[in-house]
């Protein structure tokens, strides 16, 4: 059985280089990329944790679960964040984040 | 029937009202209505002061004005001896007056507005007299303070009237200010404003010995001396009063000769229980007056407006009856008061005579010569002149006669003052006599006239009273006048009969006389010029009034211009800000990208709104528009709060 | 028959008339419906001091109904003697102030719909015994006024009327932090004054003057008092005529009545903690503000300045302590009230003739306006303190009621009357004396209208200036009572 | 659990959903009928308001996923009176006229759904599956207006902004789990409340606020919502501002007072500061705003930190949270009133600029006095609902001896004043450019009128709404 750390560092990792991939990339497409990375080392957090920890019988399974709905809604919202960045390259023509300024001030 | 005594001042003010209300109807009628109600009080006056003093008695009347509480304030009618006296003079006077401003005024086309302001300047007067406690006292105080401020700018369109006016107003309302405390001391302190009460409480809290309490009844005794110095014109307050000569001639000479300038001393006299229990205030009292009397007299001596000349005299006979009543000559002063009031108002009503005569002009170096033309006004002047000169057996002597007498005894440097001032009265009164009387006409083409009988009426009756009226208060009729005045218990008692001093003061008052004749008479030996060369700065200074005027206006007047303006410039720049004042800070904070708007800035009140404004541009900047600074901004942000948090718990 | 409430919301029945019924561009309907909205809390008012009796000092014709139980707030409605003077005074000057709006023609309607909110805000303030009503007639007249003076205001209108509005909200704020601690302090929750005023005494002193200090700034500021005072010129100065006279009449009012009913009774010991500040405060303002009237080249400007020169002898009055004082010092508020309405109104006389108020283009005009010209001489005089009118009767009660307390900051304030004479006098004789200035050969004197307006505060400062006890016999027992709360100094 | 029990649960849920279904395929199948999809959409809207009454007996369902208490039925009313406001708002909103109205109301009605769930959960995987299904409705409502530029870049930005922080919520929801060992947050608080205070825990509750602080635009995390706000059609940003935060306070609420008991983690000066950060950085930044809508975003960010004062005092005096709640529902009418004369300005004018408010007091009397009322309202001057909140919030500082805040909130009033006063001032004190009147359509008389109605009901008689939001007991 695996201890418990290896998985944590390997998440907080993803979750780090997530964040880091969100500020820097330049194209939206990387962000989105990077957002995922997030919610999966959450999931993957989440899954090492409802095996190691002691939980109650009813949510034994609660941390999977959770994990489960959590990949689903990544789905989700990599598929509309997809669409928003179609619209934005429809309209003005690049994805590149820091030319998209229209607005500000 | 003892109301009686309040519809005295009652009459005059109705006369006010029904003349202000309707005075395009009334048109030249106006004056029959004051003359008309003046007359019914002076009757009424009449009754009243025979009775006071034939019986000895004191009427009064009172009702309750204000009441808080149990502390109440009552207000009424007090006649005792003093106030009797005051009746008669101002009643007569006062309607003989308005009779002469009847002929003076005809012609002027705001007659009503006059003779509106004069009867309630003669409410005021007499509801002052009646006053029984120093509320009501001070009420009509200021009624007569404004009626002289109408009077005297009463040809407002010139500019020169107005300014006299404001003047007027200003320097006594710095008395009247210094009466309102003292009378406000002396509610805390005594505990009354009436006068009969003070009569009682005085004594009893002077009796205590407490240093405090004497302290602060001296310190009201001399702040209503600073009232009556205001009024009465005394040095240094007196700059009013020779200004004051803008005014028609029968305002000067029924406010600024006869009454309204003897309410001071008449204030003195109603609290003169406050005065004598402390013989500091006392002392102050009269070195003031004696002061202004040789001061005023020495000013005589060079003006050549006749007018200006009788003021000053003016200003000196009062600077005598403060000065008699600072020496506990309480009975001399008032009877000093009376007899002036009666023969400066003749010299002043001559002097309207002549200038009415002479086309307005006021000039005595270019009159001359009008005992031809003017008969009646020139022997009636004659008398006022002989009588303020103090020759027996006139009114005039036997009143500064009764002052130097007092002198001599309480303090040889006033008499040896008042001795030297009589000289002087003499003197510049006969040079005024000589100068427009006597001699050549010097400025040939006015061809000057006698003026009408109802001018002249007055000036006749003035003159009989200016000389007999010496008797009631001479040794002849055994004193009658100062016996009748129910001299206090507290007041020096009379000093006895000096030959010395009778014989002194004829002797001055002939010496003055013969000076003058000498330079001023038809062919005068000692030429005016050669002792004006003579006298040098000394003239020079006589002549422009000491400069008093310019100091004042350096040391007062334009000080608090400045005040007032920088002031108004504080309130605009430091509070409300104009807007260079904030130049220095707009340009610290217009580096930051063009921060301000069209909002008018200033001051702190607005350097708040300018910070907001600089703030707003200022966070408004981290609103890029680029989602990555968004990103790192919150990722900061919250890093920010998990260490604040963290090092809060740990 | 709920007397204060009719009287509170009448003119909110005639502003919903308006609004709902008359339409816009028929001005003439407009004027008359808003004078008669205005002419009837009038009577009304003079019903209330009929049935109002002077002699005992607690509150009548209280009207109580729950309004929020879970807060513990009533609408509570009640006069004594120190709100009957007030409602009278603002039915007074709202007529006075309606009649002078008279040729106020563009965007009428709105003007008056805005007008006549400011009067239910008004008497709703002087007649609330509940701090949370109080606090919203309070509020209430700050919006109504904000338009009044922005729309219809001189040039620089918008500056004034947002400045004026900022002013007295901060004002307001720093109040409703007071009444809020006030009502937690107290034991069983409760805004209602009459409870209050018992209760509040024995709260601890440090708590005391704390609140009294956040409630003295709210007030402070609508007095106004020297250092919160900069936004009243501005706001007269580009405020209609019409709205100065309310403005100076009656909004002034607000927060010294602010003083009488809650700021001192409430808070006794806080109210003696900083009795020498407010008469140090006061002698400033009638001083400080004296000496600024002086400077002034404009006609508004120098009134407004008077005023609150004048308002500064209420702060040194109540700074005294005793009946006297206290008396004296509401005097002063009835007084000025009529006095700088009347004033205003003087100033939009000549204003509407010669479109300007620089003091300089005037002269000699009593040549041509004898009338106006008397009349603005009564009201000078009255403001400058002349005895026989209102004014002296208010400073001089109020000086001697501070005297015992402040016996130096009197002799100090005496300076302000002497400076107050000097620029009255001076604002006179360039008006009214000296040569007539031909610009103004043809004009008009003053129309029967505008004369009819002047004439009742004309009667009101003579009667008050001769017979005080006409206003005293009602405002004393009140206030002998909330000095007996207040326990005050040993009157002479 | 038997049907009946889930039907009890959540019934209105259901209705709504079914609402939603239905517009969906009527659009489908027959597109000329899209003139009536919008009343639908309202009517579903409407019955399960109407619903509500009869399902608010207090219970605990999906063996702890749900809850139906004070605070979800208060937070379900609020949700859906706004979103029926939205609605009404979009009818007549011209950009959105016959631009996929099919979609746009499904998605508003699928929208409020994963609102009613969002206030009930109790569990943090609802929690997160509700919030997500809120953000994404949301982002999709926001970049409605594919063609125009603006929308799809506030949609972008919305959407990145909203995915990070809802993907660190999830790691600190992980991390939570994995301390207490249950995602139920009665039971986090047990376990918390016996393991104490840790670094993991603090990391945790700071992951999870960066979550929630999003939905609600607290600073720092609001940076996505002026822009968002700006981009948007006009009804969604009423939608953002009201439904949305309300229910990002929801479950705020529900987080701190449940999971995160006091005596473990005091979390109440780090909040105290985010308030008095949030009111005052909104407040000035919006003093200089020109674009309505922005200003009226900062504003609403500023009103986000007065009612997180009522969150912050919670603990330490009971009006705390009937505090947060009356100011909650006083600001739903205010500022979706405030949207609605946008709407009808827009309309007509088509520009957001307050400049171009000018003079509107002459061409359209009753917009311009109700937008003024609004603003006046939000100001906090009585008689309007904006005072009543703010004097309950009043109230609740003084109580709680925070006098510190009273002050600050005090200064933060002055200030909005000064830029709500702003829009007036041009609308009634500046003179127009152009005199010919503007018309409004009907369904925004309708808002108008019913938000008016609200502001003035709830400033002149707040009885009702006090005790309704006094309903709370404070442990729920």
């Amino acid at each position: 059985m695996i201890p418990l750390a290896p998985f944590l560092v390997v998440s907080a990792a993803l979750v780090a280089i997530g964040v880091f991939g969100a500020l820097t990339r330049r194209s939206a497409l990387g962000i989105l990329m990077s957002i995922e990375l997030i919610i999966n080392a959450a999931a993957l957090n989440l899954v090492a944790f409802s095996q190691h920890i002691r939980t109650s019988d009813a949510e034994s399974t609660a941390g999977q679960m959770f994990a489960l709905f959590a990949m689903a809604i990544a789905a989700a919202a990599a598929a509309v964040g997809l669409s928003i960045v179609i619209c934005i390259y429809r309209n003005s023509k690049t994805v590149n984040v820091d030319k998209i300024d229209l607005m500000r001030w | 029937m003892d109301f009686l005594p309040a519809l005295i001042p009652v009459l005059p003010l109705l006369a006010f009202a029904v003349i202000i209300t309707n005075g395009r109807r009334l048109g030249w009628s106006a004056c029959l209505v004051a003359v008309g109600a003046s007359l019914t009080s002076a009757v009424l006056a009449a009754l009243v002061y025979s009775r006071v003093l034939l019986s000895h008695e004191t009427l009064a009347w009172s009702f309750e004005w204000v009441r808080w509480g149990e502390t109440a304030l009552r207000m009424g009618v007090r006649i005792d001896g003093l106030g009797a006296l005051m009746l008669f003079m101002v009643t007569v006077v006062g309607t003989l007056i308005e009779i002469y401003a009847i002929g003076y005024m005809a012609g002027d086309k705001t007659f009503s507005r006059f003779f509106a302001f004069v009867s309630l300047f003669m409410a005021g007067m007499l509801g002052l007299v009646v006053a029984d406690n120093l509320l009501l006292l001070f009420v009509s105080w200021e009624i007569m303070g404004l009626c002289s401020y109408f009077l005297i700018g009463f040809y407002f369109h010139r500019p020169s009237a107005a300014a006299a006016g404001i003047k007027a107003f200003i320097t006594t309302r710095i008395g009247d200010v210094g009466l309102l405390i003292g009378m406000i001391l002396l509610w805390w302190t005594a505990g009354t404003l009436r006068f009969d009460e003070l009569l009682l409480a005085v004594p009893a809290l002077a009796g205590l010995g407490d240093a405090h309490v004497d302290l602060m009844l001296t310190a009201a005794a001399l702040l209503i001396f600073v009232g009556t110095i205001g009024k009465s014109a005394q040095f240094p307050l007196h700059v009013w009063l020779p200004d004051a000569m803008e005014g028609p001639t029968p305002v000067s000479a029924l406010i600024h000769a006869a009454t309204m300038v003897a309410a001071g001393v008449f204030l003195v006299a109603r609290s003169f229980i406050l005065f004598a229990q402390f013989p500091a205030a006392l002392t102050v009292v009269a070195w003031v007056g004696g002061f202004t009397a040789l001061f005023a007299a020495l000013i005589a001596l060079t003006q050549n407006d006749i007018k200006r000349v009788l003021a000053y005299s003016t200003l000196s006979q009062l600077g005598y009856m403060v000065m008699a009543l600072g020496l506990g000559a309480y009975a001399a002063g008032m009877f000093h008061l009376i007899t002036h009031a009666f023969f400066k108002a003749l010299l002043f009503m001559g002097a309207g005579a002549v200038i009415h005569g002479f086309h307005h002009v006021q000039d005595m170096r270019r009159m001359g010569g009008l005992w031809g033309k003017m008969p009646w006004t020139a022997w009636t002047f004659l008398v006022a002149t002989l009588a303020i000169s103090g020759i027996p057996p006139l009114s005039g002597f036997w009143s500064k006669d009764e002052i130097l007498l007092g002198a001599f005894h309480e303090s040889p440097v006033l008499w040896v003052a008042g001795t030297f001032t009589a000289f002087l009265t003499a003197f510049y009164m006969f040079r005024l006599f000589f100068m427009t009387f006597t001699g050549r006409q010097r400025d040939g083409e006015i061809h000057a006239h006698e003026s009408p009988a109802v001018m002249i009426l007055p000036l006749v009756v003035l003159a009989v009273g200016a000389a007999l009226l010496g008797i009631p208060g001479s040794p002849w009729m055994g004193l009658w006048v100062q016996h009748s005045l129910d001299v206090p218990a507290y007041a020096l008692a009379h000093h006895h009969h000096s030959n010395l001093v009778m014989g002194l003061s004829i002797a001055v008052a002939v010496a003055g006389i013969a000076l003058a004749w000498l330079m001023y008479a038809p062919r005068p030996t000692i030429q005016p010029a050669r002792v004006a060369r003579a006298m040098g700065r000394l003239y020079t200074l006589s002549l422009n009034k000491f400069h008093i005027d310019e100091i004042y206006a350096a040391l007062i007047i334009n000080p608090t211009r400045a005040l007032a303006r920088g002031s108004f410039r504080f309130d605009l720049g430091l509070i409300d800000g104009a807007v260079n004042g904030m130049g220095w800070l707009q340009r610290a904070l217009a580096s930051l990208k063009g921060l301000f708007d069209k909002w008018v800035v200033d001051g702190i009140v607005n350097l708040l709104a300018t910070i907001v404004q600089a703030l707003s541009a200022v966070f408004g900047l981290i609103q890029t528009g680029r989602v990555h600074n968004y990103l790192l901004l919150a990722s900061l942000g919250a890093l920010v709060i998990a260490c604040l948090t963290w090092w809060n718990m740990g | 028959m709920p007397l204060l409430t009719i009287t509170t919301f009448t003119p909110l029945v005639g502003l919903l008339l308006i609004l709902l019924f008359v339409d816009g561009r028929r001005v003439n309907t407009v004027r008359w419906m808003g004078v008669i909205f205005s002419f009837l809390p009038l009577l009304l008012s003079a019903a209330i001091v009929a049935v109002h009796q002077p002699s005992n000092p607690d509150f009548q014709l209280v009207e109580r109904l729950s309004w929020i139980p879970a807060l513990g707030i009533e609408y509570h409605l009640g006069v004594d003697g120190i709100s009957v003077p007030m409602v009278v005074l603002t039915a007074l000057l709202s007529f006075v102030a309606a009649l002078g709006s008279w040729n106020i023609t563009d965007r009428a309607k709105e003007y008056w719909i805005f007008f006549l909110l400011l009067q239910v805000g008004m008497f709703g303030t002087f007649v609330s015994l509940d701090l949370f009503l109080f606090y919203v007639f309070w509020e209430i007249v700050l919006v109504p006024m904000y338009f009044l003076i922005g729309i219809w205001g001189g040039p620089r209108r918008e500056y004034s009327a947002i400045k004026f509005f900022l002013f007295t909200l901060v004002g307001s704020v720093a109040m409703l932090i007071g009444f809020l601690a006030i009502y937690f302090a107290v034991e069983p929750h409760t805004f209602s004054i009459p409870v209050l005023l018992g209760r509040t005494g024995s709260l601890p002193h440090t708590l005391q003057s704390v609140v009294f200090l956040a409630i003295f700034l709210g007030f402070a500021i609508k007095v106004p008092v020297v250092p919160f005072h900069t936004w009243l010129p501005d706001a007269h100065v580009e405020a209609p005529t019409p709205i100065s006279v309310i403005l100076a009449g009656v909004l002034l009012k607000m927060g010294t009545y602010g003083f009488f009913r809650i700021g001192f009774p409430l808070l006794p010991e806080g109210a003696r903690q900083w009795s020498f500040a407010f008469a140090v405060l006061g002698v400033i303002g009638i001083v400080y503000t004296a000496y600024v009237a002086m400077a002034q080249r404009d006609f508004k400007k120098l009134v407004a300045y008077s005023s609150v020169s004048h308002m500064g002898f209420v702060l040194l009055g109540m700074a005294g302590f005793t009946l006297v004082g206290f008396s004296g010092a509401y005097f002063m508020t009835v007084s000025h009230g009529v006095l700088s309405g009347a004033m205003f109104l003087c100033v939009g006389v000549l204003y509407d003739r010669t479109h300007t108020r620089d003091l300089d283009a005037f002269g000699g005009l009593m040549a041509r306006m004898p009338i106006y010209g008397g009349m603005l001489i009564l009201f000078s005089c009255g403001a400058l303190g002349l005895p026989g009118l209102s004014g002296f009767v208010a400073e001089f009660l109020s000086l001697l009621g501070a005297f015992g307390r402040h016996p130096w900051l009197v002799g100090i304030s005496v300076l302000g009357i002497v400076i107050t004479a000097a620029f009255m006098l001076l604002m006179m004789r360039r008006v009214l004396m000296g040569p007539l200035n031909e610009r103004w050969a043809n004009l008009s004197d003053i129309s029967a209208r505008e004369l009819w307006s002047l004439i009742p505060l004309a009667v009101a400062t003579i009667a008050l200036g001769v017979f005080p006890p006409l206003l005293m016999h009602i405002t004393d027992p009140t206030l002998a009572r909330m000095l007996g709360i207040i326990g005050f100094e040993v009157a002479p | 659990m038997s049907y009946a029990e889930y039907l009890a649960a959540i019934g209105p849920e259901i209705a709504l959903t079914i609402a939603a279904l239905l517009v969906m395929s009527i659009d489908a199948l027959w597109p000329r009928s899209v003139r009536a999809i919008p009343w639908i959409g309202i009517a579903g809207l409407l019955v399960t308001l109407a619903m509500l009454p009869m399902f608010r007996a207090e219970r605990v369902a999906f063996s702890g996923l749900l809850v139906i208490d004070p605070l979800a039925v208060l937070f379900k009313v609020i949700a859906l009176i706004s979103v029926i406001l939205v609605a009404l708002l979009s009818i007549s909103h011209r950009p959105l006229r016959g631009f996929h109205e099919g979609e746009y109301h499904t998605l508003l009605l699928f929208f409020a759904v994963g609102l009613m769930f969002l206030v009930g959960a109790a569990h943090l995987l609802m929690i997160y599956l509700a919030l997500e299904m809120v953000s994404l409705a949301a982002y999709l409502l926001t970049g409605h207006l594919k063609l125009d530029p603006r929308s799809s870049e506030a949609a972008l930005k919305y959407y990145l902004f909203g995915a990070l922080c809802s993907g660190l919520f999830l790691y600190g929801a992980s991390i939570l789990f994995g301390l207490t060992g249950t995602l139920h947050l009665d039971g986090i608080a047990e376990a918390v409340r016996a393991s104490g205070l840790s670094a993991a825990l603090l990391a945790a509750l700071v992951l999870m606020l960066i979550g929630l602080g999003f939905k609600i635009a607290m600073v720092p995390f609001h940076l996505w919502a002026p822009d968002a706000y700006e981009g948007a059609p006009t009804p969604i940003t009423a939608l953002l501002s009201v439904a949305s935060k309300a229910g990002g306070f929801a479950v705020l609420l529900r987080v701190l007072a449940v999971a995160f008991p006091l005596e473990a983690l005091d979390w109440q000066p780090m909040l105290w500061v985010l308030c008095v950060v949030t009111m005052s950085l909104g407040n000035v930044i919006a003093v200089r705003q020109g674009n309505i809508k922005r200003l009226l975003a900062y504003s609403s960010i500023a009103q986000a930190g007065y009612v997180l004062v009522g969150v912050v005092l919670m603990r330490q005096t009971p009006a705390g949270l009937p505090s947060a709640m009356i100011y909650l529902i006083a600001y739903l009418f205010m500022n979706i009133g405030a949207f609605a004369v946008v709407i009808v300005v827009s309309n007509a004018l088509g520009s957001d600029k307050i400049e171009d408010y000018r003079g509107l007091a002459r061409r359209a009397p009753l917009a311009s006095a109700s937008l003024a009322v609004f603003l006046v309202s939000l100001t906090g001057i009585p008689p309007l609902a904006g005072f009543i909140g703010k004097f309950y919030l009043f109230a609740a500082t003084i109580d709680a001896h925070a006098y510190w805040l009273a002050v600050i909130m005090g200064v933060n009033s002055v200030v909005a004043a000064f830029y709500y006063f702003r829009v007036v001032r041009a609308m009634y004190l500046d003179a127009g450019k152009s005199e010919e009147p503007i018309g409004t359509a009907r369904p925004l008389q309708v808002a108008v009128g019913v938000t008016l109605l609200g502001t003035f009901v709830i400033g002149v008689w707040p009885q009702p709404f006090l005790l309704f939001a006094a309903a709370l007991p404070l442990g729920f």
